[in-house]
């Protein structure tokens, strides 16, 4: 016979509070980071890297994941 | 420790298949997105290209304006699907004879192959022995040819759409609103609320997540729309309906130009899963609300 | 009293109106594609004749008596069913345990599961193909061209759906009826066939129904991942728009003959589809 | 007790007995498919009594029960291979033959897919004449000559090479001569009127009376465009549904691209598309004549024509034209070959039958000599082969099937029912006489003008280019672009596309 303490109602988004408006998890967070590592890549890309190379971007989107994580 | 093992076990052959044949493919088309890789280029090799085929992406502008034009489509046809829908869905509530049938017949464009539905348009509106031209001219002077009017070509695009799809978004709505309490309703009709009020402030919140799944849904499958345009229009005339799909296969088939192409995928991807999560999120949101009010 | 039966009487009048309008706009479409398969060639054009009086039987019967397509139509058949039956079972599984387990990050899984259901085909169709003709191989027996090949990758558009439809529906069972049951002795698996299933019922028979269509109804990846052997009937109905004649009488017989199965699947259960199409989203 | 513990077995066995029903091997290992009953193919048996039989059982005897798998177009040409021919030679050989009978796009897909990944699904794969730069260029192909050099007992003493037309040269290595496909299609895109139209002598007083000189098939643009005209206005007048050309001009396909490079612009001395096959370059400022004057007149004249093509026209492919010539709806148009037979012949599908007749295009002044000392053409000789690929695991069994689809002996059938010629003495045989006589002399075209025309130009990127071009030619179509701007952005995007694929750099 199995345990029932295995049994509980559907579990409801277990994160915690950052300064996101939402609450998340360590995985959302990382999430988060790569949507928008991708999309400042691409915008640069786009319309920056005629005057900075793209190697700016991804230090700025790296402190941003970092701060991301930690933080949000 | 060990219930939460039987959990996994149960999850397994799900995340298994999906992993092969859903994740790795995906992992693959990552692979290439940074390699020139063309049958026709003068080496055919594969060459390592960086960040390059997304660097000519993001100026390619037949291509952007491809995606443009794909959630211009994709927008108006979930809106105007849900719209049709939860209104043909109310009509339902209520008995009257002959409903079933109605109704069933509303269903049948959901069963039948996109490529057929595609097809079946084309015999409508192909000018020589479709109905619509010969009809539209004959009767209102209307001069309806998709193979030359761009305008008419997008929104008969769009009408073949709302075609297929409506049924589905009227039966999730249908479902919705049958399986919805009706003692708030009425309690708030005695209370002196009138119909647009119920409405506004009670039916369209409760069917919120209804709503937004069926946006999900719906949003998903038109954003990749290929098999009916494509048999329609071939994505033209000139550009007006050649979306991403199209485009995409476009550039991966007839040119074999896969770096680029599986460039091209994942930047669809890319916006459909940031909506997605948005939506998501959306979705969370609601139901975190409705279950502490 | 007789103003608001009046008004009654008007909505229903209106209902009417309103449903006749738009059986008449489903159905026309439909009827062209049937009186096209009517036609011979050299009546094609002949769009004054609105009312269909001949039938051009051979359109019907040189698809129906070639054997070749007689397999596709069988195929299809097998495919679909299979992968529906896979499907409905996998994710009665997955979306018990994402339901009743406390599994780490199962929202992100959950999410995961859907994302697989977004991505443009045709690019995609690439690697598919080389996983088939080269990782899923036993010798000389490869995953290309067989119909458990085609099984499994429908997995990853209607597998997502399924779970998604079923989520809902297990998040909407009462967890107090599980217990119920396991304090009366029942072990798990009696708890998901005998108290879970019978609920789910009615989702899990439009999961059924809505992965078989979409299964059924799948072009791209039946038309790159099969060659003669698995070919399916969507791949057969492309095959006739072909040079030196796309045949038009011949085509829309065809996909008469693709939707009709379909059609008939509909009309038995539909009314399943109403029951069963909640998304779970709407707790009572 | 014993049942609830079943149940959650049963569950997954079920699943696992649905995919093994699945995965076994199809039910019917291919069912050889009769003979089809249609009538194009009616003269099938008689071709059987051909050749020496018991050569063909000794040389396949070490191949009998290998499976040859192929991919075609669903032409004609290919249905009889697949309904005729393939039996055939299994009966003959004991090897069998799956034929994979698919769509244009499909077709291509399929195969450049299984010799780029080396895959080895195809033992023969067909050729379309467009294609085989690149597939020579990537060494896609198997050296043919060299296979039956090596395997001499394989070389059937019933194929010869010097027995097909000069299509064939299509299909060998320029530097070598050595042969990699086997032609199994070959026509011409002819220019189709209707007999009826142009011989009535009241339509001939009509026309003479309105444009001062007598009504006869065009042999100039000029003239064509007042047939054009000429048929609409009267289609018109007497509420007929005709219209006085046909236009391969669908806004979404590449057809529209081909009719315009392949039949309209050499008619006007543009060659090769345009491009510099020198520099790989296309706009007149870097030595290319893709938007040259000569190349925007050809295309107003081309988008002209729109104005008298029936309202079909603009979703129009090649398929389309011959249905729209077939119906009775044009007078005059350019319509590829291969539809000629049937046209003219079969009454089930076509309105015209006894009416046609086949000419020249019309042509600028200068081009029918260009053409006659070998420096232009005057359209398109479209075919294809069958060759065998590079990654090919049964390549001896399909040589003898090549060779076997190659004799001479199956050829008159074939071309009677395929509207196709690849060997000089079929020309001769009675039944394509009689076909000859029925399509007003296509065949006859074919031989006698055939050398005026010619394969597509030997680009190795072939279907990238004309990707690159082809949205100029349908905004062009649908009015969204003028001929001059269409053909400026078409050769900007054309350079383009070859500079990305690291030519003319």
């Amino acid at each position: 016979m199995e345990d029932l303490s295995g049994v509980q109602a559907p579990v409801e988004h277990k994160g915690r509070k950052g300064f996101l408006p939402i609450e998340t998890n360590t995985f959302d967070r990382v999430f988060i980071s790569v949507i928008i590592w991708v999309a400042i890549h691409l915008l640069w890309m786009r319309f920056l890297e005629a005057y900075l190379p793209l190697w700016i971007a991804g230090i700025i989107c790296l402190a941003l994941a970092v701060w991301i994580i930690r933080k949000g | 420790m060990d219930s939460n093992r039987t959990g996994w076990g149960l999850l397994a052959p799900t995340l298994i298949i999906l992993g092969v044949m859903g994740l790795l493919p995906f992992l693959y088309v990552l692979y290439i997105s940074f390699f020139d890789w063309n049958v026709f280029s003068a080496s055919g090799q594969m060459e390592w290209a960086g960040v390059n085929n997304f660097r000519r992406l993001v100026f390619d502008s037949a291509f952007l304006g491809s995606l443009g034009r794909t959630l211009l489509f994709t927008l108006l046809a979930v809106t105007s699907e849900l719209i049709l829908g939860f209104l043909l869905a109310s009509t339902l509530l209520r008995d009257f004879p002959g409903k079933i049938v109605f109704r069933t017949i509303h269903a049948l464009p959901l069963v039948i192959a996109p490529i057929a539905v595609g097809a079946t348009w084309r015999l409508l509106t192909i000018p020589g022995f479709g109905l619509a031209p010969y009809y539209l001219d004959r009767w209102f002077d209307i001069d309806y040819n998709i193979g030359r009017y761009a305008e008419q070509a997008f929104f008969t695009t769009l009408a073949m759409d709302i075609w297929h799809w409506t049924p589905f978004v009227t039966l999730t709505m249908l479902a919705g609103l049958t399986a919805m309490p009706k003692e708030p309703q009425e309690q708030a009709r005695v209370d002196g609320a009138n119909r647009w009020q119920v409405l506004r402030f009670l039916t369209i919140p409760m069917m919120m997540p209804v709503i937004v799944t069926t946006v999900f849904i719906r949003m998903m499958d038109a954003l990749r729309i290929v098999d009916e345009v494509f048999m329609l229009t071939g994505g033209g005339p000139g550009n007006a309906t050649r979306y991403v799909g199209i485009y995409i296969w476009r550039v991966v088939f007839p040119q074999t130009d896969y770096g680029y192409g599986s460039a091209m995928s994942l930047l669809v991807l890319y916006f459909t899963i940031v909506l997605a999560w948005l939506l998501f999120v959306a979705l969370a949101q609601v139901g975190n609300q409705q279950s502490s009010s | 009293m007789t103003s608001t039966s009046f008004r009654k009487n008007l909505g229903l009048i209106a209902t009417y109106a309103l449903w006749i309008i738009l059986t008449v706009i489903t159905l026309l479409p439909i009827y062209w594609l049937f009186a096209i398969s009517a036609r011979s060639r050299v009546e094609l054009f002949d769009v004054g004749n609105f009312i269909q009086t001949t039938f051009y039987a051979p359109n019907y019967l040189e698809p129906l008596t070639d054997p070749v397509f007689q397999r596709y139509l069988i195929n299809s058949l097998i495919v679909a069913t299979s992968n529906a039956l896979l499907v409905s079972v996998l994710a009665v599984l997955a979306t018990y345990a994402l339901s009743r387990w406390k599994l780490a990050g199962s929202n992100n899984i959950f999410f995961w599961l859907i994302t697989n259901r977004m991505a443009p085909p045709a690019a995609f169709a690439l690697p598919m193909f080389l996983l088939f003709t080269r990782v899923f191989r036993i010798g000389q027996w490869t995953m290309f061209d067989t119909r458990i090949g085609l099984i499994l990758v429908y997995c990853v558009f209607n597998l997502p759906f399924a779970v998604w439809l079923m989520k809902g529906i297990m998040d909407g069972i009462p967890i107090e009826l599980d217990e119920a049951a396991r304090v009366d002795g029942a072990n798990r698996w009696t708890v998901l066939v005998r108290v879970i299933l019978p609920l789910t019922a009615p989702g899990l028979a439009i999961t059924f129904i809505l992965s078989w269509i979409f299964a059924w109804n799948e072009y791209l990846f039946a038309a790159s991942l099969t060659s003669v052997n698995a070919r399916t009937i969507t791949t057969g109905l492309a095959g006739y728009i072909s040079v030196t004649g796309t045949e038009w009488g011949q085509m829309a017989a065809v996909a008469m003959i693709a939707t009709l199965p379909a059609l008939i699947f509909l009309i038995f259960i539909q009314r399943y589809i109403v029951m069963g199409l909640t998304f779970g989203a709407v707790k009572e | 007790m014993s049942s609830r513990r079943l149940l959650p077995l049963l569950v997954p066995l079920m699943i696992v007995s649905m995919i093994l029903a699945a995965c076994s091997a199809p039910a019917a290992p291919a069912p050889t498919a009769e003979p089809a009953a249609g009538t194009d193919t009616s003269g099938g048996d008689s071709a059987a009594a051909s050749g020496d039989t018991s050569w063909w059982s000794e040389a396949a005897a070490p191949y009998a029960g290998v499976t040859l798998r192929g991919v075609s177009e669903s032409t004609p040409a290919s249905r009889y291979v697949e309904e005729v021919l393939a039996p055939m030679f299994t009966e003959a050989t004991g090897i069998n033959v799956e034929f994979e009978v698919t769509s244009w796009d499909e077709m291509y897909q399929k195969a450049i897919q299984d010799m780029e990944a080396n895959t080895g699904i195809y033992d023969f794969v067909y050729i379309e004449q467009d294609i085989i730069y690149t597939y020579l260029g990537r060494d896609f192909l198997t050296n043919l000559t060299q296979l039956m050099a090596d395997n001499e007992n394989l070389a059937s003493p019933d194929f010869d090479v010097n027995n097909f037309t000069s299509f064939i040269d299509n299909f060998k290595d320029p530097e070598t001569g050595d042969l990699y496909g086997v032609p199994m299609e070959a026509f011409i895109k002819i220019n189709l009127y209707r007999t009826d139209l142009f011989d009535d002598p009241d339509i001939q007083a009509a026309f003479e009376a309105e444009y001062g000189y007598p009504l006869s098939v065009a042999t100039t643009h000029e003239q064509y465009r007042d047939n054009a005209e000429f048929f609409t206005a009267y289609g018109e007048e007497n509420d007929m549904d005709l219209w006085g050309t046909t236009v391969q001009g669908h806004t979404g396909h590449p057809s529209a691209t081909y009719e315009f490079v392949e039949s309209i612009a050499p008619t006007y001395g543009v060659y090769n598309w345009g491009v510099n096959l020198d520099t790989w370059k296309a706009c007149v400022d870097n030595g290319g004549e893709m938007n040259s004057d000569t190349a925007k007149e050809a295309l107003n004249f081309w988008l002209d024509m729109l104005n008298y093509a029936p309202p079909e026209a603009t979703s129009s492919t090649w398929d389309e034209v011959a249905a729209s010539f077939a119906a009775g709806r044009a007078a005059q148009g350019w319509v590829y070959g291969e539809n000629a037979t049937w046209i003219a012949t079969d009454t089930d599908r076509s309105a015209v039958v006894g009416n046609v007749g086949v000419a020249r295009s019309p042509l600028s002044d200068g081009v029918l000599e260009e053409a006659e000392s070998g420096e232009g053409y005057i359209g398109y000789y479209d075919g294809g082969a069958f060759g065998v690929p590079h990654s090919s695991r049964n390549k001896e069994a399909a040589l003898l099937w090549l060779e076997f689809i190659g004799q001479e002996s199956v050829q008159a059938d074939w071309a009677v029912a395929g509207s196709r010629i690849v060997m000089n003495s079929t020309f001769d045989d009675p039944k394509v006489q009689e076909a000859d006589v029925a399509t007003n002399g296509y065949y006859t075209m074919l031989k006698d003008d055939g050398p005026l025309y010619r394969g597509a130009p030997p680009f190795p990127f072939h279907n990238t280019l004309r990707e690159s071009m082809d949205p100029f030619f349908w905004q062009a179509l649908a009015g969204e672009l003028t001929a001059e701007e269409a053909l400026d952005q078409a050769c900007a995007a054309a350079e383009a596309a070859m500079v990305q694929l690291g030519y003319g750099e």
